[in-house]
């Protein structure tokens, strides 16, 4: 094998295995749940990413042979990590954080996620335009 | 090779598949489907029980893999015979079901039917253990789909431990499935036969937890104390054609045992020691204390069946227990008597509950409006479960204390079965004088039986009477029965092929 | 490492059994995912663990013995439609009565509700 | 030196699989967990691959690329079901 | 007939794409394969997938997946670094709520995608109407300067490839 | 006519009645009495032969196995028997014609009073002891049914189970005592059993056997203490009385012991028992019966003092002695039917049988009084009526018997009987007939028609004659019955006269007549003595042990089967631990063999990982999701376990199988509660924790224990692995195994899979249409719950992920054969494919999108599976015989195509309908009353909505 490819295997090796760490690290430390939030998403992507680059220039180091299907497993990750975040904040916006804290939306409706509310001072006054407009 | 015998396992599955298909909302679709598929069943399992019945051994080596390759069925006596029961017991079961109306009161009765039937067919055809675990797995799990067939809280509580306690049972399996793997490393139920007597004595610890193991998987499904605990309430609850074809699946479990620790870790075998059967007859006898027992305790006509189902178990296993060909052959006729017996006791306890409105309960109530025709299929039941004469029960009986009266503690087996006799007459007359004599004067809430159920319950009586006026040739087939289980050599030979027979020790 | 293996199993079977003990059902269902956890592994190990030798026979030379497996993926199969069973029949016990319990009650002679079938 | 790599690699996923659990535990929200456990999938499928180059297998590929491909079905199901009590509706 | 046939030719093609990756091995039976098979997985899932949008600009498609690629490892640096050396009341999380212009889904989906996976910032909601994200930012001492650069570095691009 | 046809002509006739009662009460009496007349003659016809010694004999095979045969003979014991059972029956018959009510249903009557016959018949004549068994067990049963007769009756109900619970118990220690007899003399036949007297008196088991069958014995006689059966049993019509309980039944034990007696008797142990039985029972009886005021009940206990006067004597073992039984056996037999019969008259027409209410009937029922007096009298032993002769034989065998050592005791202890029994038999006739005529009774007495009192008549013809003209009459079935109860071909000498003399017994029997009279001279004096004196009472005793035993019986099966699933599963894993900890202790085993594996930082986090979860899941169960939650985490480092030993198809299968369990819990636990409620006290998880510690102890030593341990012999998987790639055509031994060596095991699993999915949706369609679907259907929405049903992004990464997962799940597929996969882990991609669309765009609106029903699915799985074994019928090979070969085409590379891919589309098709079709059910669970399927998958969609960009709302800036 030749010795950049090694180095090449190594660091990606090593970046890997300490992003992945930080991420999970991240996820601990951090104080917030909507802060801990970032960690993994983020980190562990380069985390496994890496891994995955190395795993491909190690089967053609070894094999001779090139090998992409590990950008199926980047694909996957990439096509569903955010919609996971997502979920999750939902989830957060929803259950934990006091929605007086959240920002408006800076429309006439709330955020999707959060159930009808009373006090939403501007939806009364616009439901029959916007009911106008739909129809 | 017979291709016959695969069918069983096949022509089923493929007509539920059909009703799934085509039938799924045309009940009288798949009513006809499903009775014609039983009658054929009938048809060629009497077919292969003639074939089988001079003492051949037919082999299917599925995917025509080399024994003890590959999975083989395995067509002798004993399976012919099981097959047979299972394939009339059905039979009688589809046409109660069709003609109480039961199989309309939920989705999917008759392709349940249908898998049940086949689950039960593959685990006597069965020539291999995991084989056996997975019909095991089918013929369970049709029965749970039956045992809630029609809903209702109780019995869906009553399917909820049902359920649970067979998990543990299969999991159990697994378990003893893991380890006789793992000492023997065949899978082959003859192959395990020649490997287990070939075992050196000396290290004998393993295979014996994974023989007791599985003993106590076979328990459950036979429901020997202390593992019968599903029962009471599951017979109790489940439809009334279902508790009756439950009738052979307890048997499943006494075959399980014959086939396997008889024929694999038989009371012979130098690595097993007979454990088995010393521990097998207690389990037995108390079995069937407990339940007739719970037959003179019964409080209502469902556990009184169930009960007396428990009973008729021990008395089997007890013979089983005695692990010698006279007490297999007495086991076998008490089998096939039992599971018409019990079929019959719960389809009348159907026709009473439908003929009191539903009330289940031991408790005066109007007279039926065919109290007469009911009573005296209630007596026949009665007379089969206690085993009094002139019905088979009693022959079993005496073949039953018979073979026992050689062995160490025949006392205690005489002693139980004809205490347990009593008690459960004592039990019935209670309940019957309760049912049919205590009426009050009030008119009856119930609803007529129809008399295609009617003719389906007097089939299984006359199934009763013609075991009993044929008795002679009854007892001459299962003797040959008993002998060909007991000939290991014979059975291996006749399943394996010569190169893979082992003559001495490894 | 054959004893971490098999302490793993001793404490899933415990897990199991403890849960399985428990008086409502899905404490029970949980308990029975347990079991098969610990009983898929064991039979598993039927064969004896080896590292690195599946057997695929274009990747190794000396496979590791398929029979256990193939044992194995079965079961898995199988328990996957009994939890289902079970717990469509949980589910349906405590929609149709008061509580998720597991218990039955016994043959007490008092009337039932809504008589049989 | 890559085999070294790899074992620092191995090391630093299953650290960090074993700090996943430690917040998945010590959490008060669920929220938290499912991501917890989300995590631990996404470390699972890097330990998985680490371990397939170091045998040379392509056989833990397929495993992780099933994790991967399905694992976030299960994260989303718990975030949904505790979002809405109904994952299928 | 064509567009019955093919009526999606960007899945196909990467359908077909994906199965080379599969196999992990470029043959032409493969190809020829991964290609029908392309064609027919489309034809069977098209009803799960109405009014998909048509995309223009392979050139500014591929751009856009490089940028995203730098952004995502320098959101990795960033965020490592503030996970490390950051005390947690020193982080500035925050909120910020960023209007959009883009009106196709698909767009929408793949720039909230965007934005979680780059730096600090993760796609929290939707407003029921669709015009604007909730972001939560992890270090954001200035949301305007967040919210100018999503706009201005992904919405931007997204909506010349997709509207 | 051959015995078996006399035996079963009764049975075969007995249904006779039940449809002739469609014809009258005549036709069903008719019949009855044609079909016993029928076996009646074609028994006499053999009479003369047997009255000259011969043995007529059928023999048929029916068990030969067992021993139990059809086999019959007929000797002189038999011809007496089976003549009165018969003759007796005939009179009965036509007794019992008038005797019933309009309302009782009389065909019923006779079809149970046939098959008592039939069994009667088949006792006496049995040559096998088993068959007699069959018989004699019979006889209880249709017994039963006759006591419940009257089944509006209590007393009828409560007397028809103690006469079974008491006969049926004597009847099966008797059928112990004829097993071991059998086995003793090395055949179930009486006539070989006979000739083995030696063998069997020096058996050690004859005692056993001795006591078991006399138990039989005296439960059907009704001997002391099993006596109290009798009077209870008088609930039953009296014909029923008349027959079964005094002439018949009850003899039958009398019967077995005369018949077993030429091998049982002659033992000191048979004199103590059965004479001192006989002789407690016989004075016991005349006591109480001269106190009872209910005619049926004095009799009853004269019928129980009669036959333990019979029993006494056979147990004298001495051949007179024996002889004077059969000869008292049949003189009882006239008088007591007589009596039951007028007793059964004064009922009927009286409208009581109260002798307190009774009195003075002389004049209003002549033809009654001359036969209730005359039998009466016979019973009392007066001169030229058969009861005396017989009891003055009796009297002379007792006084030359010695008893508890005393030559004398017996002879007084006997005469006191005597004086009991003539003073009950005058009483009879004194307080029934004489005395002041009363009119206060229910009915105004008067005779009946001749259809009543034809048969007491009859019999008491014979009580006369016999009594005048004992040898003309009986001489000849005496001495032929005498000679088959004594075995012996020469009779002792006696003499059936009515003048012996002056004898001792003549002094008796002075003593007991004249005695007897005075005696009911002070009855008004006494009975009320009697009445206040403490005595047990049967009835209040067997109540109370029944009871006892039915109460304990409920303690013990509700107090075991509580109904505790916890209890259920700790005994099913006691058991198991147990079991299996005495199965290894029991054996030994060999030293390990095996090599330890060092341990890697993926196995410790792997385990640390496993455990922790365990742990915690136990910990936070009650928290369902959370516990979830840790399931999945194990779920997961047991998948990966798989991978890294080398088992990545189960790592795949596990992973699946994972997601898609935890989709079906979470959708169940949608309607579960969300917590476990904290309901057990800390001993109660100690006690389950101590259950499954230990369990799981055992479980991890089995497991080391193999690990430790080599295979026996050689696995069969050698054979896989080595043909797997030639004969199986593919490189992943564990799919080969699957879809190849043991594709019959899939082909059960994706039965069993089926099953499950139709169980669901069964029970789904079940739950949807009672009453707690109507529940479900109107539950109140969750308030609480977010708002947004299908976010945006989700649905949009669903769209673009959907594709690509089938091609997974295709591919996945397609390299089955030869690399980790296979139809089932591709149907499992596929259907997480489905479920995720579902998922993310609601249920309605992706079924709307499906086309395909999942139950067909299902079954074309199944279909295709099954034909694919089919398919190698057409070959001539078995089912399931798999073929493959190698192709090329233009521009391809050279691909394989394997019937084994064909059956795992069966498998893929099946499991994808299976997984689908359950999940979808859980989800239709879901649906609550008006709610509309929305016509978009995603809540928000900008390019749907136009909303105008109006004025943010700055009211709300915080
Ligand atoms: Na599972
Ligand atoms: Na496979």
């Amino acid at each position: 094998m030749p010795l950049y490819l090694e180095i090449a295997i190594t660091a990606l090796l090593v970046i890997a295995g300490v992003f992945g760490l930080v991420g999970s690290f991240g996820l601990l430390k951090l104080a917030d749940p909507m802060a801990r939030l970032h960690a993994p998403t983020k980190a562990t992507t380069l985390g496994v990413g890496g891994v995955l680059l190395a795993s491909m220039l190690h089967a053609w180091a070894a094999e001779g042979q090139v090998s992409f299907h590990e950008l199926m497993v980047t694909l996957f990750l990439f096509a569903t990590a955010p919609v996971t975040a997502n979920y999750l904040a939902k989830l957060h916006v929803h259950r934990v954080i006091d929605r007086k804290t959240l920002p408006l939306t800076g429309t006439v409706t709330d955020w999707a996620t959060l159930p009808e509310k009373v006090d939403t001072a501007a939806s009364p006054a616009h439901e029959p335009a916007l009911q106008a407009l739909r129809d | 090779m017979n291709h016959w015998m695969i069918l069983p396992l096949v022509v089923p599955p493929v007509v539920a598949a059909i009703i799934m298909l085509a039938a799924r909302h045309l009940l009288s679709l798949a009513r006809i489907l499903s009775v014609g598929t039983v009658v054929l069943m009938v048809a060629l399992s009497a077919g292969l029980f003639w074939f089988a019945a001079d003492g051949t051994v037919s082999v299917y080596r599925m995917s025509n893999w080399p024994v003890p390759f590959g999975i083989v069925l395995v067509l002798d006596r004993l399976s012919a015979l099981m097959l047979l029961l299972t394939m009339i017991l059905s039979l009688a079961i589809v046409l109660y079901a069709i003609g109480s109306d039961w199989d309309a009161k939920g989705k999917h009765f008759h392709a349940l039917l249908m898998f049940q039937i086949m689950g039960i067919a593959g685990a006597f055809l069965t020539g291999d253990i995991f084989n056996l675990f997975v019909f095991f797995e089918v013929l369970l799990i049709a029965s749970y789909g039956m045992m809630v067939h029609g809903g209702g809280e109780r019995r869906l509580r009553a399917g909820v431990q049902y359920v649970t306690y067979n998990l543990l049972g299969s999991t159990l399996f697994l378990f003893a499935l893991g380890t006789i793997y793992a000492v023997t490393g065949t899978l082959n139920m003859a192959d395990l036969a020649q490997k287990v007597a070939l075992m050196a004595p000396e290290d004998s610890a393993l295979i014996r937890v994974a023989a007791v193991l599985l003993l106590l998987v076979f328990a459950v499904k036979a429901s020997i104390v202390p593992l019968h605990f599903w029962l009471p309430a599951t017979y109790a609850e489940a439809p009334a054609p279902v508790a009756a074809l439950f009738a052979i699946m307890t048997k499943v479990g006494a075959y399980a045992i014959l086939r396997v620790y008889v024929f694999i870790f038989g009371p012979d075998v130098a690595v097993m020691g007979g454990i088995v059967g010393q521990w097998l007859l207690p389990a037995a006898l108390i079995t069937l204390a407990i339940g007739m027992v719970g037959v003179l305790g019964a409080r209502s006509l469902g556990h009184l069946a169930a009960y007396a189902a428990i009973g008729s178990m021990g008395t089997l296993l007890i013979a089983v227990a005695l692990f010698t060909p006279a007490g297999t052959a007495a086991a076998l006729y008490y089998m096939v008597h039992s599971t018409l017996a019990g079929a019959v006791l719960f389809l009348v306890a159907d026709m009473i509950r439908q003929g009191r409105a539903g009330e289940d309960r031991l408790i005066p109530g109007p007279a039926l409006a065919q109290n007469g025709l009911i009573a005296t299929l209630f007596l026949v039941a009665a007379i089969g479960m206690a085993g009094l004469p002139p019905l088979s029960g009693f022959l079993g009986k005496l073949l039953v204390l018979d073979a026992a009266r050689t062995v160490d503690g025949a006392a205690w087996v005489w002693g139980a079965v004809l205490v347990g006799s009593l008690v459960a007459v004592v039990g019935f007359a209670r309940g019957g004088s309760v049912l049919f004599w205590n009426t009050t004067d009030a008119p009856s809430q119930g609803e007529p039986v129809s008399s295609l159920a009617l003719t389906a319950t007097f089939g299984l009586v006359g199934l009763l009477v013609m075991l009993t006026v044929f008795a002679g040739p009854a007892t001459a087939f299962l003797d040959a029965t008993a002998a060909q289980l007991f000939d290991r050599a014979g059975m291996v030979a006749a399943t394996l092929p010569p190169e893979a027979i082992l003559e001495a020790a490894p | 490492m054959e004893a971490l293996y098999s302490s793993a199993i001793g404490i899933l079977t415990a897990a199991g059994i403890y849960l399985v003990l428990r008086r409502r059902t899905f404490p029970v269902i949980l308990g029975l995912t347990f079991l098969t956890y610990a009983v898929n592994l064991f039979l598993f190990a039927s064969g004896r663990l080896v590292r690195n030798m599946p057997p695929l026979l274009d990747e190794t030379t000396t496979p590791t013995d398929p029979l256990p497996q193939a044992l194995v993926l079965t079961a898995i199969v199988i328990s996957f439609g009994m939890t289902a069973v079970i717990v469509m029949l949980a589910l349906g016990s405590w929609l149709s009565g008061k509580d998720d319990r597991i218990d039955q009650p016994a043959d007490d002679g008092q009337p039932r509700e809504g008589g049989q079938s | 030196m890559i085999a070294m790599a790899l074992t620092f690699a191995i090391g630093c996923f299953a650290l960090g699989l074993a700090l996943n659990l430690w917040r998945l535990l010590s959490s008060p929200t669920l929220g938290d967990r499912i991501l917890a456990l989300d995590t631990m999938a996404i470390n699972m499928i890097a330990l998985v691959v680490l371990l397939g180059i170091a045998t040379g297998l392509e056989a833990f590929f397929e495993v992780s690329l099933v994790i991967a491909m399905v694992g976030f079905v299960s994260t989303i199901a718990y975030a949904r079901f505790y979002l809405r009590g109904n994952i299928i509706e | 007939m064509i567009n019955r046939i093919l009526p999606h030719p960007g899945l196909t093609l990467l359908l077909t794409l994906v199965w080379q990756l599969l196999v992990n091995k470029i043959t032409p039976g493969n190809i020829l394969l991964g290609f029908g098979l392309g064609i027919v997985i489309p034809l069977l899932t098209s009803a799960w997938w109405p009014d998909r949008p048509r995309l223009r600009h392979p050139v500014k498609i591929a751009a856009y997946i490089l940028l995203v690629i730098w952004d995502v490892i320098r959101a990795n640096f960033i965020v490592a670094w503030l996970i490390l050396f950051y005390r947690n009341t020193s982080l500035q999380s925050r909120f910020i709520t960023v209007p959009i212009d883009l009106r196709t889904p698909e767009a929408i989906t793949v720039l909230a995608g965007t934005i979680t996976m780059t730096p600090g910032t993760v796609t929290s909601d939707l407003s029921s109407c669709g015009r604007s994200l909730l972001i939560h930012c992890l270090h954001a001492p200035d949301p305007d300067a967040v919210v100018a650069e999503i706009k201005q570095r992904y919405e931007r691009r997204l909506k010349e490839i997709f509207e | 006519m051959p015995l078996i046809l006399i035996a079963l002509l009764p049975f075969l006739g007995a249904f006779l009645p039940a449809v002739m009662i469609r014809g009258g009460r005549n036709a069903a009496a008719l019949s009855a009495g044609s079909v016993t007349m029928a076996a009646f003659v074609g028994l006499m016809l053999h009479a003369p032969a047997v009255l000259r010694g011969e043995v007529i004999t059928f023999r048929l095979d029916w068990m030969p196995v067992l021993g139990l045969n059809a086999n019959f003979f007929l000797d002189g014991l038999g011809l007496l028997f089976a003549g009165l059972i018969l003759g007796i029956g005939l009179l009965i018959i036509l007794y019992a014609r008038f005797y019933l009510d309009r309302a009782d249903p009389m065909g019923a009557f006779y079809t149970y009073l046939l098959l008592f016959q039939g069994a009667m018949v088949g006792i006496v004549l049995s040559d096998n002891v088993l068959l007699m068994l069959v018989f004699w067990e019979l006889t209880s049963l249709s017994s039963f049914l006759l006591i419940g007769y009257w089944k509006h009756l209590p007393e009828g109900r409560q007397g028809a189970r103690m006469a079974l619970v008491v006969t049926g118990m004597g009847g099966l220690a008797l059928i112990g005592g004829m097993l071991i007899l059998g086995q003793i003399a090395g055949s179930y036949d009486l006539t070989v059993i006979l000739t083995q007297k030696a063998v069997i008196q020096a058996h050690p088991l004859y005692i056993p056997a001795l006591l078991l069958i006399l138990l039989g014995c005296f439960t059907k006689s009704a001997q002391f203490p099993f006596h109290f059966w009798l009077p209870h049993a008088m609930a039953a019509p009296t014909p029923v009385s008349a027959y079964l309980h005094s002439a018949t039944m009850v003899k039958a034990g009398l019967f077995l012991m005369a018949r077993l007696w030429p091998v049982m008797a002659g033992t000191d142990a048979w004199f103590m028992i059965v004479a001192t039985t006989g002789l407690i029972t016989m004075v016991l009886g005349a006591l109480i019966a001269l106190f009872k005021d209910d005619l049926k009940a004095l009799l009853a206990f004269s019928t129980i003092s009669h036959l333990g006067l019979v029993t006494m004597l056979l147990g004298f073992g001495t051949e007179i002695a024996a002889v004077v039984a059969i000869f008292h056996i049949i003189n009882h037999a006239t008088f007591k039917a007589a009596l039951f019969m007028t007793a059964g008259i004064i009922d009927h027409e009286a409208g009581t049988r109260d002798i307190k209410r009774l009195g003075g009937l002389r004049r209003a029922m002549p033809i009654t009084f001359v036969i209730g007096t005359l039998a009466a009298l016979s019973m009392a032993g007066v001169p030229f009526l058969n009861g005396f002769l017989s009891k003055e034989m009796m009297l002379e065998e007792v006084t030359k018997t010695t008893w508890a050592g005393s030559p004398v005791t017996l002879s007084i202890v006997v005469t006191v009987a005597a004086l009991l029994s003539a003073a009950y038999s005058f009483r009879f006739v004194v307080h029934v007939f004489f005395g002041p005529e009363r009119h206060d009774y229910p009915h105004h007495p008067h005779d009946p028609g001749p259809g009543l009192w034809l048969s007491p008549a009859f019999l008491v013809v014979l009580v006369v004659a016999i009594g005048i003209l004992p040898a003309a009459i009986t001489g000849g079935i005496v001495a032929s019955a005498g000679q088959a109860v004594i075995g012996a071909a020469e009779l002792p000498y006696y003499s059936l006269k009515i003048w012996h003399g002056f004898t001792m017994a003549l002094l008796m029997s002075v003593v007991a007549v004249v005695g007897g009279a005075a005696l009911l001279a002070l009855h008004g004096w006494i009975a009320p003595l009697w009445q206040r004196a403490p005595r047990p009472e049967a009835k209040v005793i067997f109540d109370a042990v029944m009871g006892a035993c039915v109460a304990g019986a409920r303690r013990v099966t509700t107090g075991l089967t509580n109904g505790s699933m916890t209890r259920y599963g700790a005994v099913f894993a006691l058991t198991a631990l147990i079991a299996g900890l005495a199965a290894w202790l029991s054996g030994t085993s060999a030293p390990p063999v095996r090599d330890m594996r060092a341990i890697t930082p993926v196995d410790a986090i792997g385990w640390i990982l496993l455990v922790v979860a365990t742990l915690a899941a136990l910990r936070l169960h009650h928290n369902r999701l959370v516990a979830l939650v840790l399931v999945s985490i194990v779920g997961l480092v047991v998948a990966v376990t798989f991978v890294v030993y080398s088992a990545p198809d189960l790592a795949l299968t596990q992973a699946l199988v994972e997601v898609v369990t935890v989709l079906l819990l979470l959708l169940a636990l949608d309607f579960l509660p969300r917590e476990t409620p904290r309901e057990d006290p800390m001993p109660v998880h100690l006690r389950d924790g101590a259950i499954a510690v230990t369990v799981g102890i055992a479980a991890a030593l089995l497991t080391y224990a193999i690990q430790v341990s080599d295979f026996a012999f050689e696995s069969i998987s050698a054979y896989h692995l080595e043909n797997s790639k030639t004969l199986g055509g593919g490189y992943n031994v564990v799919n080969v195994i699957l879809v190849d060596f043991r594709a019959f095991d899939t082909y059960g699993e994706i039965i069993v899979l089926g099953i499950a999915a139709l169980v669901i949706y069964a029970m789904t369609e079940s739950i949807l249409q009672s009453r707690a679907g109507r529940r479900l259907v109107d539950r109140p929405v969750k308030l609480d719950a977010a708002a947004e049903l299908h976010p945006l992004m989700m649905v949009v990464a669903t769209r673009v992920m959907m594709p690509i997962m089938l091609m997974v799940g295709i591919y996945i597929f397609l390299r089955g054969h030869n690399a980790p996969g296979g139809g089932f882990i591709a149907g499992l991609v596929i259907s997480i494919a489905f479920l995720m669309q579902y998922m993310a765009s609601g249920f309605e609106w992706a079924a709307a999108r499906q086309r395909v029903p999942y139950h067909g699915l299902i079954g074309a799985g199944i279909i295709i599976a099954t034909l694919t074994g089919v398919g190698s019928w057409l070959v001539e090979r078995p089912f399931m015989t798999t073929n493959f070969g190698y192709f090329n085409l233009p521009f391809i590379e050279e691909f394989e195509l394997a019937t084994a891919a064909l059956f795992d589309l069966g498998v893929l098709l099946c499991v994808f309908g299976a997984v689908m079709l359950a999940l979808e059910s859980f989800a239709r669970l879901a649906h609550r009353r008006g709610e509309r399927a929305s016509p978009n998958a995603m809540d928000v969609d900008p390019s749907r909505d136009i909303v105008p960009d109006l004025a943010p709302n700055l009211a709300k800036e915080t």
